[in-house]
């Protein structure tokens, strides 16, 4: 009968205007300023540099300036700089470190290449500014937040991370004790384990809001690179 | 002769002889449509609401809509040039046409008994208008009926497409 | 405005009349009848302007609640700076109206530019005038009353086109040309939807058709004009002119993505463009009045146990359950093409509406038949009411259906 | 067909005759251009359109204005590196542009794939079928008139599905989640009941969205019989996906190729027989419903497992010379990654298979006799995405 498909696209409509005044489902706005969605942990948005001891943010940084990212990063977005002592020493640490905002395309590339778990991707999205140049070039300063912030924003990944770092130290500990003890072996040590890049950001807990994120315990991604940093 | 009627009389001649002088179609055939309102106002003037509302309904509405359709789908054809009206050429037709128009129209109006004191609108309502047309008038309603009917078939067949003879137009 | 009976009915129905009687009273008796007008021109001015208002914010609220989100929320109330569910966002539109440039392109011809909006919106405003608001508000009393409502309607068309010619630009011609064939082509179908309420009502004054719907059957169901079934069958026919003649959803050619901007308004900005809209609401306001009038029993209450609500509200209420029905169309149907558009009105509304006549007249006719013949009565008009639209039906969308399909 | 006029080579739809010369009884023909900021052309998309009072007489699609230069800065990042730029070429389908690449690379550099990621890799593409359909249906819609109800419908349940890609991989759109030999990031336990839950209740969303849109007389009436494609152009012209389903032809990569572990899981390919956008409608709704089927299965019996392979090697990734074509069966048709290594980090040749460009070929054939109104509607039905279109 002409017309019957018309009444039920009008049965659909009503009831969609009647839902959205009891069914949640059916009145899925979010007013954003007043209310916000929770993030899922695993959201990124731009990267930021990890340093452990609060007091000193720019000592402690954990980058150690081997621009592995530098290199990887698709749109080429990070500048490095290795701060080099008065007699051309490397110190293994960024002097400068600058990442363009306004160029990254916040693929968390640089996250999963980093050697060091150095670099991270922040959750903070809120950052629009009037200055289009000096305002989205982030320098070292800029960058550098505190390991309980990654804690805070990323709560299993860093469990993780610090899990794998301290297992790490352990380790270095127990060689340096044995090389002090016998007669130092000459041969390199072969690449270590690969738990110690674990360069996977991997996330544990449900977020009550958006559906839970993913999880459990990362897999050793890639292999640390095949020789180990350039020590001096 | 009360004001209104002088006020509305003004109005519609005036509005038909500026549609006449203008140059612009459109704007000259919006006048003619508005004149036509003027002559509703006549009918609402002396009384008659029916008659005044289906002549808007009918002329403003509907013939207005007609004028300017055909004022815009007649190209202006470029090629034979517009003669301008004032050349000297056409003085004389055009004072013989609108003598023997005007001579016609004054005899008209002189000859007939015109009733200047209007005799009061006797109060009657649509019903009675209705029944008048139905009862005495049924014959004229229905000739005029019937050539209505045949205008507007004729209209379709000849606008149809596709007619067997019509090769050259293709859609 | 009529003078009725006043003094018999209830205070709250006799408040406008009174009100007005009021203010004029201390007038000499001959000016009383120009103050009473004009007042009447006033009240109506006001009441239409804030509907709307009210109705521009009304319809995006219901489109936004149709589409899950809440719709226009947060104009502050000027100065005050607390924000009222979006009430003050017609104001808010209204301020953006006015203070927004108008800008006349210069081919335009700039007299009828002007003049377009200024005549769209002075025949959709005249067309208020023979509405029967309530029991004793009524502001024209005509005797040709409906005839006066589709003259002042139909000269809307000349204003249209005024506003696709003036603009001197290709595509708003074109798609006044457009407009105009689409109003052309259902004015037919919603005068003829309206002569069977004229033949049973018997008269053209719009107050007269109101009285008639006035009995109860039994006491409980109204005797109003769309439960008969040529009632039914008119009331939809009209409202579907309706819709096409007020530009509203499935018919809204100038806002057709085909019409690539926006119709005959393309060159209009500012405050006519507002004019414009305004045109376009009156004109909703309008149709859907006469449908109430026609159709719904105007004022009349549904059950004599109601009656004491003032006659007004209950005009009020259908009043806007129509312009609500408005809405929900919009807010769920696509747009048809400007072909389906005029066959769907020549080929199906026209010919629906004339066999109407008949089992009007038939309606009419068998007004004497009683008790088993009642049900005939019913059965007759039914069938002359479904046979036609059943074939139509099927005739109009031959070739399109519902398709099942083959899986590899 | 019978097409008078210079056009005679183009096949007009069936029934209608279109002259492409300003014969001065008839008027001169419009010029038209629509776009490239038309509301309703999907992005920067222009049309160079002639008509002859309303039916299209010429149609020439004009793009290129979102140009990006996506191969040449293949060749010029590494393999690891270009993985991020495929989310941008078909930017509503993101995991399906990474899988088809990481399946190239996967075949360049023979490295194999565990079950679980696999399996992944299959239940992240249904998805994005699924939010694509539902989109394209939203879009369609929107072209043909109403005003947004059925596209915000669209739009909450691809929110929902966007959620999870945002939980997973960490961006709604730009997910960046595949990686050569498995899946970057392992989804928690209470993301695959989230996933199941959605996929559970999408069946009914179908219900209701069909219930508004599908039986709609108006809908019928502007779609059925409109922009019929043949289904030997359709084949000649090289479309894939649900448009060249909708023309009778069977093609589905699922079935042809069986690739990843699609033959494992039962599921139909529909066909639709008259080519026109009603069936290009009607199909891809189909099609969501077999995904939900897909997904049912899979997320049933996902595998545990490693999701990347051990030896997997994505940073510094050196593929011995050779080249290689992975193809899948994307939403919008078939979406395909072509690449020659010369043993270097970086692919010496990188082509895209854009199947929406492909697709777009056969705008003018389908929309000539057609009405205007209907050209804009048929382009909606073709599902373009202007970031694929222009690479």
């Amino acid at each position: 009968m002409l017309g019957s498909g018309l009444l039920q696209g009008l049965a659909v409509t009503a009831k969609n205007l009647a839902g959205s005044f009891h069914d949640p489902a059916r009145y899925v706005t979010t007013e954003y300023p007043e209310q916000r969605t929770k993030l899922p942990e695993n959201y990124r948005n731009f990267p930021f540099l990890v340093h452990d001891d609060p007091a000193d943010p720019n000592g402690t940084l954990r980058c150690v300036a081997c621009q592995i990212c530098e290199k990887e990063c698709p749109p080429q977005c990070i500048y490095i700089v290795m701060e080099r002592d008065e007699k051309g020493k490397a110190l293994r640490r960024p002097k400068v470190f600058d990442l363009d905002i306004s160029v990254c395309i916040s693929c968390q590339i640089c996250v999963e290449v980093c050697p060091f778990d150095a670099i991270k991707m922040d959750q903070e999205y809120e950052i629009a500014t009037r200055n289009r140049f000096g305002g989205l070039l982030l320098h070292r300063e800029d960058l550098s937040k505190s390991n309980a912030y990654y804690h805070q924003i990323h709560p299993t990944e860093a469990a993780g991370v610090d899990a794998a770092l301290a297992e790490q130290k352990a380790k270095q500990a127990a060689a340096k004790a044995a090389k002090a003890a016998p007669a130092p072996k000459a041969a390199a040590t072969t690449a270590t384990p690969a738990t110690a890049a674990t360069a996977q950001d991997s996330a544990i807990s449900p977020a009550p809001a958006a559906p839970p994120p993913a999880s459990a315990p990362d897999t050793p991604a890639n292999p640390a690179p095949a020789n180990p940093p350039p020590d001096a | 002769m009360s004001l209104a009627f002088l006020l509305i009389a003004f109005l519609t001649v005036a509005t038909a002889a500026v549609a006449m002088a203008l140059r612009n179609l459109v704007r000259s055939a919006l006048l003619l449509g508005a004149s036509w309102a003027g002559v509703a106002a006549f009918y609402l003037w002396a009384g008659a609401e029916f008659l005044a509302f289906a002549q808007v309904l009918v002329y403003v509405g509907a013939i207005s809509m007609v004028v300017l359709f055909a004022v815009l789908l007649t190209r202006p054809s470029r090629d034979e040039g517009a003669v301008s009206p004032a050349s000297a050429g056409r003085l004389l037709p055009a004072l013989i046409a609108g003598g023997s128009v005007l001579g016609v129209l004054v005899g008209a109006i002189v000859g007939s008994p015109l009733r200047t004191a209007a005799k009061p609108p006797l109060a009657f309502t649509v019903r009675e208008l209705g029944l008048q047309l139905m009862g005495p008038h049924a014959a004229s309603l229905v000739v005029v009926g019937a050539l209505l009917t045949v205008a507007l078939l004729g209209a379709v067949v000849i606008a149809a497409p596709g007619r067997p003879g019509d090769r050259e137009d293709p859609r | 405005m009529s003078a009725h009976p006043a003094n018999a009915l209830p205070l709250l129905e006799r408040l406008p009349v009174a009100l007005r009687d009021a203010c004029t009273s201390w007038l000499p008796e001959s000016w009383r009848w120009l103050a009473n007008s004009l007042l009447s021109i006033v009240a109506i001015f006001v009441v239409f302007a804030t509907l709307f208002a009210l109705l521009t914010l009304a319809e995006r609220k219901i489109l936004g609640r149709v589409q899950n989100r809440p719709g226009p929320n947060r104009a502050p109330l000027p100065f005050l700076g607390i924000r009222t569910y979006g009430l003050a966002q017609p104001l808010a539109d209204g301020i953006k109206m006015l203070t927004k440039e108008d800008i006349v392109p210069r081919g335009a011809d700039r007299v009828l530019h002007f003049l377009a909006p200024v005549a769209l919106l002075a025949f959709s405003i005249l067309t208020f005038a023979v509405i029967p608001y309530g029991r004793a508000l009524l502001p024209v009393e005509l005797d040709a009353a409906v005839l006066y409502f589709f003259a002042a309607g139909a000269a809307t068309e000349l204003a249209i086109f005024m506003a696709g010619w003036a603009s001197r630009n290709k595509y708003s011609l074109l798609a006044a040309m457009r407009a105009l064939a689409q109003l052309i082509s259902y004015e037919l179908p919603l005068l003829l939807s309206i002569v069977p309420v004229v033949l049973v009502a018997g008269s053209l004054s719009t107050s007269e058709i109101v009285e008639q719907q006035g009995t109860w059957l039994f006491g409980v169901f109204p005797q109003w004009h769309v439960f008969t079934p040529w009632g039914f069958a008119g009331f939809l026919i009209f409202f579907v002119a309706a819709l096409a003649e007020s530009n509203r959803s499935p018919f809204d050619l100038p806002e057709a993505e085909s019409e690539l901007i926006a119709g005959h308004l393309t060159e209009y900005s500012g405050f006519k463009y507002a004019l414009f809209f305004m045109a376009e609401y009156f004109g909703m306001c309008a149709l859907s009045g006469m449908g109430v009038t026609l159709f719904l029993g105007g004022w009349q209450a549904p059950i004599p146990a109601l009656a004491f609500i003032p006659s007004y509200g209950w005009f009020a209420a259908k009043l806007l359950a129509l312009l609500f029905v408005f809405m929900w169309i919009r807010a769920t149907f696509p747009r048809l093409r400007i072909d389906q558009l005029t066959r769907l009105a020549w080929k199906f509304l026209v010919p629906l509406a004339l066999v109407n006549l008949f089992t009007a007249a038939f309606w009419v006719l068998s007004s004497g038949w009683a008790g088993p013949l009642a049900f005939a009565r019913w059965l007759v008009a039914g069938t002359l009411v479904l046979g036609p639209f059943l074939v139509l039906g099927r005739r109009l969308s031959a070739g399109l259906g519902p398709r099942t399909y083959r899986y590899a | 067909m019978s097409a008078a006029g210079e056009l005679a080579g183009l096949s007009a739809a069936p029934g209608t005759t279109v002259r492409a010369v300003n014969d001065p009884f008839h008027g001169d023909l419009l010029e038209v251009s629509m776009g490239p900021h038309h509301p309703s052309t999907h992005g920067v998309f222009r049309m160079m359109v002639t008509l002859d009072g309303e039916t299209v007489v010429k149609l020439k699609p004009v793009f290129g204005y979102l140009h990006r230069n996506h191969e040449k800065l293949g060749e010029n990042t590494t393999y690891l590196g270009s993985m991020p730029y495929t989310d941008r070429l078909d930017y509503l389908n993101s995991m399906t542009n990474n899988w088809a690449y990481a399946l190239a690379v996967e075949k360049l550099s023979g490295q194999p794939v565990p079950e679980r990621a696999e399996y992944l890799r299959i239940i992240l593409a249904e998805l994005t079928r699924l939010l694509n359909h539902t989109c394209l249906a939203g879009f369609l819609l929107q072209d043909t008139g109403c005003s947004g109800t059925p596209l915000m419908y669209a739009f909450r349940e691809r929110e929902h599905i966007l959620d999870l890609f945002e939980a997973l991989s960490g961006s709604r759109m730009m997910c960046n989640y595949q990686r050569f030999g498995g899946c970057r990031v392992d989804p928690t336990p209470g993301w695959l009941a989230a996933a199941a839950r959605l996929v559970d209740g999408y069946g009914r969303f179908l219900d209701e969205y069909e219930a508004l849109i599908t039986g709609n007389e108006i809908l019928m009436a502007r779609t059925q019989g409109v922009g019929v494609l043949q289904p030997d152009l359709a084949v000649n012209a090289g479309a894939t996906g649900p448009m060249l389903r909708a023309c009778g032809v069977d093609y589905d990569l699922r079935k042809v190729d069986g690739y990843g572990f699609y033959p494992r899981f039962e599921f139909r390919v529909p066909l639709g027989d008259h080519g026109d956008t009603y069936d290009r409608y009607m199909i891809r709704v189909l099609e969501m419903r077999e995904s939900i089927r897909i997904l049912q299965q899979a997320l049933r019996d996902l595998p545990a497992g490693p999701i990347i392979d051990a030896k997997a090697k994505n940073r510094g990734l050196r593929p011995k010379a050779g080249e290689a074509y992975g193809r899948i069966e994307g939403p919008k048709g078939e979406i395909g990654f072509y690449l020659i290594s010369d043993g270097g980090p970086n692919p010496y040749r990188y082509r895209v298979r854009p199947p929406s460009f492909i697709n777009l070929t056969v705008l003018e054939d389908m929309c000539l006799g057609q009405t205007v109104a209907d050209a804009v509607v048929i382009l909606g039905s073709v599902d373009i995405v202007l970031g694929e279109v222009d690479r």
